[in-house]
């Protein structure tokens, strides 16, 4: 009786996780249409890697039925994608940066013009700006 | 030395157990005489070939960081998921009120791992893109003006050195070395 | 080297738990999916994301492309040998019954499915990073980077 | 059940918007982090038809297809990026453009 009552929750649970992780799923993916820039596009997309994939993984750990292997290969998974996600945003977010796409800023998003200032030092930065603007630009 | 050699030692022989856990976990066959064979020689040949390749180091066997990271890691989870909620509105909010700003804050920790572990959460959170980590600065890229708080961006990065301080003492002199380099 | 420390300290972290996850695959062969030919390219992954982080020159250091042409042929000589052993044997070329006949757990399918898949690994392996290496490692000052 | 096959079509419904952004770019930067995005969905796809299907072996595939998203985005940003995979990425890539700059017309 308690287990059934139990089931029963877990069941809800799960049902619960997985619907509100496939809403995050969707919202991600819509965000990564609907905003205005590269650099605003990648937080859309985190909100998939994050809450997205970690709620629908939770809900399959409920409905893994209490099966241990299953639950740590579902947890190594989330734990691996804890790990890459957020270096994959950041490696293309930086190679962005660095590559002279400038950033939308401010509430009226106007066109910035500041992106490679990391490295005067370095190299040429009107040599790489003038490069990311061709291949930023097309549209 | 014999002190390098013992924390290299140590270092392995927490890899492979770890790794021998990752084994068992993955494999599922406890029974199996020949996979819990085949488990052992894998750990030790994969401990083997991390020391070979040179990154037996603390970044690949964070050892101190490990009590503290899970109390870290809950308090991340929540952060996560506020910073989601603001986001996923954004998303679905019929007009947009985007202000993206880029900001800067400083990494204060003091080894590598805690740099990485500070700028992979303020990646985490959406909201927050870590752009640059640049000695120890921090470039970010915030979605709006509430989400490129700077308070509470440098308070997840105390949060940060105080999982790192509660490491080891000997942190101080890795610190040194590392700076000349 | 600081620009990428991030990338760095994660390639740290992870390699050991990917080569953990190919040697997996490897020897799980005939309990679940993967085999050899996975097992290798995984394997090798580690590699490849070690050569990303660090650069090809460093990985070419501790894992020189000397050594490889060996493994491709230590493992193509297990693949072989084990055939060529269960002819040998008494049976066809690679079979694997003769191996132990005795057996009531196909201890002989076992061993020589074992051997085979092994040096499948070794030489996908060897030969994955020989491809990345002459791909990767060529000279940057080749004009034609930009196709 | 019903609810494996709500998340797999929404999950497959998140991987069309997303491909409708890779393929609408404009810059390399958008497609890359699409095809990222496209592949989680594709980690959270794998699971979903192994509850679906009932074979957790798919787990292990999912895994897998997690090391080749990680490992695919960084080679692709290494290669287009900074146009080299060697070591010191920003020097020469720098010193690539520079020279190809001059260079460009025999290319």
């Amino acid at each position: 009786m308690m287990g059934e009552r139990m089931d029963s929750f877990i069941h809800y649970a799960s049902l619960f996780l997985f619907a509100a992780g496939s809403f995050f799923v969707i919202t991600g993916a819509l965000g990564l249409l609907r905003f205005p820039d590269f650099y605003t596009r990648m937080h859309a997309s985190g909100v998939t890697d994050t809450l997205g994939a970690d709620l629908i993984l939770w809900g399959m750990i409920l409905q893994a039925d209490g099966d241990w292997l299953l639950i740590a290969k579902l947890l190594i998974i989330m734990l691996f994608l804890m790990f890459t996600s957020p270096v994959s945003t950041h490696s293309i977010a930086h190679a962005a940066w660095v590559g002279g796409l400038n950033p939308l800023l401010g509430k009226d998003l106007k066109h910035s013009d500041i992106a490679p200032d990391r490295d005067e030092t370095k190299s040429a930065p009107e040599a790489q700006s003038a490069d990311g603007q061709h291949e930023g630009g097309t549209e | 030395m014999v002190k390098f050699l013992i924390s290299i030692a140590g270092r392995f022989i927490v890899l492979s157990l770890a790794l021998m856990v990752i084994w068992l976990l993955l494999s599922g066959y406890f029974d199996k005489t020949t996979l819990l064979v085949f488990g052992v020689f894998s750990a030790l040949l994969c401990a083997w070939l991390t020391l070979h390749m040179g990154i037996l180091d603390d970044d690949s066997v964070p050892l101190s960081v490990m009590p503290g990271i899970f109390f870290y890691w809950l308090w991340l989870f929540i952060e996560i998921g506020k910073s989601n909620f603001i986001v996923a509105m954004q998303v679905w909010s019929p007009k947009m009120s985007l202000s993206p700003q880029m900001i800067r804050v400083k990494a204060h920790q003091i080894s590598d791992s805690g740099k990485a572990t500070y700028a992979n959460s303020i990646t985490l959170t959406p909201g927050t893109v870590s752009v640059d980590l640049l000695g120890e600065d921090i470039l970010i890229h915030a979605l709006t003006e509430d989400l490129a708080d700077v308070s509470a961006i440098e308070d997840m990065g105390r949060k940060v050195c105080r999982v790192e301080s509660t490491m080891h003492p000997n942190l101080k002199t890795k610190a040194k070395e590392g700076g000349g380099a | 080297m600081m620009g990428h420390l991030i990338l760095r300290v994660v390639i740290k972290l992870l390699f050991a738990p990917i080569l953990l996850f190919g040697l997996y695959v490897q020897f799980h062969g005939d309990y679940g999916p993967g085999g050899g030919f996975q097992a290798g390219v995984i394997f090798a992954s580690a590699f490849i994301l070690f050569a990303l982080g660090f650069g090809i020159k460093e990985t070419q250091k501790r894992l020189p492309p000397t050594v490889l042409p060996f493994f491709m042929v230590f493992g193509l000589l297990l693949y072989a040998l084990t055939g060529v052993l269960g002819l040998f044997m008494g049976g066809n070329f690679l079979d694997y019954y003769v191996l132990a006949p005795d057996s009531h757990h196909n201890a002989g399918q076992h061993i020589g499915i074992l051997l085979v898949e092994f040096g499948v690994g070794v030489a996908v392996f060897s030969a994955m990073m020989t491809i990345f290496y002459f791909f990767a490692g060529r000279e940057p000052e080749i004009h034609d980077a930009d196709w | 059940m019903i609810m494996y096959v709500a998340a797999t079509i929404a999950v497959i419904v998140a991987i069309v918007i997303a491909l409708a952004r890779a393929i609408l770019g404009p810059s390399l930067y958008d497609r890359v982090l699409a095809g990222n995005a496209v592949g989680t969905k594709t980690i959270l796809l794998l699971g979903l038809m192994g509850f679906l299907t009932g074979r957790p072996e798919f787990l292990d595939i999912a895994l897998l297809y997690a090391l080749m998203n990680f490992i695919a985005t960084i080679a692709i940003l290494k290669f287009f990026g900074y146009r080299t995979m060697s070591p010191q990425m920003r020097d020469i890539s720098s010193r690539l453009r520079n020279g190809h700059n001059d260079g460009g017309a025999d290319g």
